[in-house]
């Protein structure tokens, strides 16, 4: 046990891991010597060599590339891009390969990877290194989708990924990397994939989130109890392909009025998925409209970074909101 | 331009050193040349009686796949090939009916009939990769299941196929890069047959050739005739070499080119010059290895022309077999997107199950491929 | 005014614009003697010249960022991406370029370009050329979404786009290509973006629909007709983003029962958003939960296409259920 | 490996062929030289200071920077410019303080406050397009720029200036492969400063450097001293030259070091030698045009240090202007995503105007930039 930021726990998930498993190896940009823009990836290369541990050139569409056929060759390849907003170079690959690679060869071919890569606003880097782009992911049938919101579950969450027999986008809230500490289990364990989480409970009312929203929507749940003293149930997704679908109407249904927060732009965002999902499975039992508190329809801003972002009180006021109904 | 290896000219004549290789498997070579041919007169037979959708044409390419698979090991090696190389699998023993499979995307197909045909993938018999129709994207993959073999310290070889259009996509300029870097043994097969769809190659780059773009990722480029199957057989076996001794990749050019329409949806008359087609029937590969072999005395008239007409009688009936086998099951739809089907599938699964076993109603008719 | 296929008022359409506007011009790959698979360019480089319609090299990565650089030196570029299963090499400058070059240069430099694909199921294209990826594009702030279902609007809203200061990704439903002709006027005219048709009127239930889906989702309100005499309302959404919002909600308010329709897979698809704005600001109309019957979460078939995607029968199912609610 | 063109070698001493250029263009070309690393200097006190949040260090690469604009026609001529290249704008006039504008994200900076610091763009002084993180992307929009002045039969010129890392992105691919089809008049040029972040050259390629990598698209490739900006301007000035008579297309590569961290970010020291920083110092750009100056009688001593001084003042003061801007307003988050705001952006702009105007508390603390 160690007191862990979340940066720290994937590190600690990727060694823990890489101590048990040979066939695990990480690549990507600055992944090597540096250890990564954020860290993630320090001392892999001098504890587990350049063989399995390595700087590639500059393309994503390489790393990924590389990746699905070290994957198909017997590998667990965890690629990291170094920024999600640069992952688009390898949206080929991702989507038109390693997604498909299962279903169009019958189970022949399989694609046993990691993509882990930062996402996300709060570290002031404007339109291109701030973006949440889970929706293009959860969208591609064959990708799973899995974003921790704290450090325990991004060790868990993490080698649960390594060790899926499909390909993962394993997306990492860069605004909690270094957020805050908790005790986290030393060497290999897993979180299971498909499962949500209540970080609160209450039946007045839900609020959908994932990743750096988390704590966002926990602040606001606090703030509903001294305003209204209601009690908020706050479920934290955590995998987001496969959903698990039944939970998510069940806390619904329990509830009766619904918020969904998201950093990504509102339209077409992964949000609206659960709303869809909620007015086709569990309309009848809804006493509110279902409100959304997500990132505006526009490219993300630089130096008003922080009016772009959902905050706490934005979200306190939607869930205020669907109370008073 | 790195000048041509040619090691058999256009009449038969032998006008190189040819690489030492045994009777049986010069004879297998040509069979497999022949089979090869076979395979696609009666895809093309096929699809023009409305048996199956499309074929892509392999007539003129025979020579560049069969020699470069009969420089390969199926025992270690891999293939991560383009879509226009039957003669890959061919050559190493898959059943003609297993290809034919693909092609009427029924039960038994690799894919599932989830492919269009000429998909082809192969595992138990052949390391072949599942081949894709967004172009260029098999090279970075090529290069990671070297550098898997790499890392294991086996002495496997990844061939990788791509057309000459390929060579610009993402895929050829990552893939280039990683393996000049990581020295991963890969052999880059560039197929130059002169066209992408309706671009000449003069429109598609302004190199001259292609095995010259290897200077661009320190990776020595090689160009030979590619309607000459010994010569193609001697730089692929020369790569392989170098390849497995840990000297890295080779880029190699072979020329050669499509004698036909790109696809069975394709009409090239708006585009070819008849006259490249009459120039370049007078270099087919399999007439030039069949008057080689019987100079040669490797083979006798009465040996070819009986290795011609199994040829085609094996492929009528293959077609036969595929044809009358079932479509997959409508379950099949929804498998093989995750190892285990997530509850959501399961769902909509049973759904469709229920659906379209209780409905009255048929389905729409199919729609008609345009390339 | 003459009888056009879908793909022949694309061809007229180009042509008209062209004939107007010197600084249109056409590529892609083989859009030039060969006139594009489908024929859609097919006459271009004879009447206008190399310089105005030309076969590119095989990058759809150069195709769209060279198309880029011409639209912010002057041109009008449309670049014909020849299936939308190939449009991912070309994403990054799609999404990380085209959308926002506006926003990032305050205004200084901006893409009047349009992206020509046709996208879709209907010809047994199999994984790689049936898929419907009009969410990606949809939840890319900076990018108009456009898909035209009958050859009239196919012409008519080409032009608007090409007109158009901004980019617009202009998705062809290739099953409609040949599927019907229709009177389509002779030269230049518009149709005007972000405005939804209404197909058949009604106000029992409401099916939002849009490019192919639209002649499945007008057999179905004639089959409810007769099998409930009910009066189903048929949405053609025609621009997706921006999309007229008011005029769906509207929609969904006099019906109360909602049928949303599309090919894509369900999951994060654009019926999502549809689904989730009527649960956010009209829900207390809703007399039934909101239907969606779209493609399923997997890669498209091919042997099974016909039972992937949505048809008549699968709709008028649909709409009954809410119906019969 | 193309030898390496050099004019005046590290000490100052003339050992080519200067180009001939008036003396006032010469201290032009200095004086931006100057201005250059007193622009970054001040960015990199602001940023430690934590008055602006990021820069990227340009400390060795001046004389690559000012040596490439002053080949260029601001008039007619465009530039689609990588993010380490602060003496473009200087050299061609762009007001301290506008840069500065971007440095802090003020209401008048260029994009807006919506881009990070160092992303530039300009229009009217200087076809100066936007800057994008996303590497690579500007180099097919050059191609682009190019082809439409092409077409209307004009005779200007895109520049365009990428990293060594750069060359391996989606971009480089497409752009210089079209470039060289169609003969588009660009310069591509290509700051080899030895690093991509913490990978050196020798793993980003196996190429024999980077002007090699013209040949796989048959355009033309040189090697120059990019510390020496006599050198770079007569190499950007001939390529300048082709391109404006219908030449075509050339690649250059200027070989230079990133003399800093990769931002102010990154520690070098976790991975370069600090000797490679002190025998690269020894080829300082500045020192050794100034000692050429000062040696061939073009500026004395005096002259020299005023100019520095000048320099010096003149960014502290532009700082303090720009500081003392205001951030822009709340309603730009939602303009220019299109050329009109449509419905849903409106609604989304009112809210937020009523919301923040209305809400007592503030918004959170900003975060920290790690790269
Ligand atoms: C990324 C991508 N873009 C476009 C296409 C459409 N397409 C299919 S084959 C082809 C031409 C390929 O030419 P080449 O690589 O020379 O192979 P060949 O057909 O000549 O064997 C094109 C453009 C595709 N399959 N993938
Ligand atoms: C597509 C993409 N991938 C990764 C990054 C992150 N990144 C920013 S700068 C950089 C290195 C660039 O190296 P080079 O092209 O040599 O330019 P230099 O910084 O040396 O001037 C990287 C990897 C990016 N901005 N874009
Ligand atoms: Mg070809
Ligand atoms: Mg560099």
């Amino acid at each position: 046990m160690s007191e862990l930021t979340m940066v720290q726990a994937v590190n600690d998930g990727l060694k823990s891991i890489m101590r048990e498993d040979d066939s695990v190896l990480v690549l990507g940009e600055d992944v090597g010597p540096k250890g990564g823009v954020f860290l993630a990836t320090e001392g892999l290369t001098s504890e587990f060599g350049e063989e399995r541990c390595f700087d590639t050139p500059l393309s994503e569409d390489g790393i990924v590339g590389v990746g699905v056929g070290m994957a198909m060759n017997g590998l667990k390849p965890v690629c990291e891009i170094q920024f999600q907003d640069f992952i688009f170079p390898a949206f080929d690959q991702i989507v038109s390969e390693a997604a498909k690679m299962r279903y169009r060869s019958g189970g022949q071919y399989t694609v046993p990877m990691v993509i882990r890569t930062p996402y996300g606003g709060g570290i002031r880097g404007g339109l291109y290194h701030s973006q949440s782009g889970e929706a293009y992911f959860a969208h591609t049938a064959g990708l799973k989708v899995v974003i921790p919101s704290t450090p325990y579950d991004a060790k868990g969450l993490l080698i649960s990924s390594i060790l899926d027999p499909d390909p993962v986008i394993f997306m990492e809230p860069k605004a909690l990397y270094r957020a805050f500490r908790e005790e986290v289990p030393d060497g290999v364990y897993t979180v299971d994939l498909s499962k949500t989480r209540e970080v609160t409970p209450g039946d007045d009312a839900v609020i959908f989130c994932y990743g750096a929203m988390v704590p966002v929507a926990t602040e606001a749940a606090r703030r509903v109890k001294e305003s209204r003293n209601k009690d908020v149930r706050v479920v934290d997704l955590r995998t987001l392909m496969p959903l698990d679908e039944e939970s998510v109407l069940q806390a619904a249904r329990d509830c009766g009025r619904v918020v969904i927060v998201q950093e990504a732009p509102r339209f077409c965002g992964y949000g609206s998925e659960i709303s869809a999902l909620i007015a086709e499975h569990a309309v009848e039992t809804l006493e509110a409209p279902i409100r959304r508190v997500a990132g505006f329809d526009t490219p993300f801003p630089n130096t008003l970074e922080n009016y772009y972002l959902p905050d706490a009180r934005r979200v306190t006021d939607a869930v205020e909101e669907v109370l008073d109904f | 331009m790195s000048e041509t290896l040619q090691i058999i000219d256009p009449s038969g004549k032998k006008v190189g050193t040819a690489p030492r290789l045994k009777n049986e498997v010069m004879v297998a070579m040509f069979r497999a040349m022949v089979r090869t041919r076979a395979f696609d007169d009666r895809c093309m037979k096929l699809q023009r009686t409305g048996k199956i959708g499309f074929s892509v044409p392999n007539k003129g390419i025979e020579a560049t796949s069969v020699g470069a698979a009969a420089a390969l090991d199926a025992a270690r090696d891999w293939i991560a090939p383009h879509y226009r190389d039957f003669g890959i699998p061919i050559f190493h023993g898959i059943p003609a009916v297993s290809m034919m499979d693909n092609m009427f995307g029924n039960i038994d197909d690799g894919a599932v009939g989830r492919q269009m045909p000429v998909h082809f993938s192969f595992r138990d018999q052949l390391n072949y990769l599942s081949i894709s129709s967004p172009l260029g994207t098999q090279i970075p993959q090529a290069v990671g299941v070297a550098m898997a073999m790499q890392r294991r310290k086996e002495d496997g070889v990844c061939l990788t196929t791509f057309g000459d259009g390929s060579t610009n996509t993402l895929g050829f300029h990552s893939g280039m890069n990683f393996a000049g870097v990581y020295g991963a043994p890969v052999v880059f097969l560039c197929q130059n047959n002169g066209w992408a769809i309706s671009c000449p190659v003069e429109k598609q780059t302004a190199s001259e050739g292609f095995a010259i773009k290897g200077e661009a990722y320190g990776i020595p480029g090689v160009t030979v005739d590619g309607n000459d199957v010994l010569a193609v057989y001697r730089v692929v076996s020369e790569a392989v070499k170098r390849a497995r001794a840990g000297e890295g990749p080779t880029l190699i050019e072979a020329v050669t080119f499509r004698m036909g329409g790109h696809s069975t949806s394709d009409d090239p008359s708006k585009y070819v010059d008849a006259k490249e087609f009459e120039a370049w029937e007078a270099r087919c590969p399999l007439k030039r290895f069949r008057a080689y072999l019987l100079a040669e005395g490797k083979l006798t008239e009465a040996e070819a022309a009986a290795i011609e007409e199994e040829a085609a009688s094996e492929m009528m009936a293959a077609a036969k077999e595929a044809e009358a086998k079932p479509v997959p099951p409508l379950d099949s739809i929804f498998s093989d997107v995750f190892a285990d089907i997530p509850a959501h599938l399961r769902v909509q699964s049973d759904f469709a199950v229920g659906h379209y076993s209780s409905r009255g109603e048929g389905v729409n008719e199919k729609g008609e491929f345009p390339l």
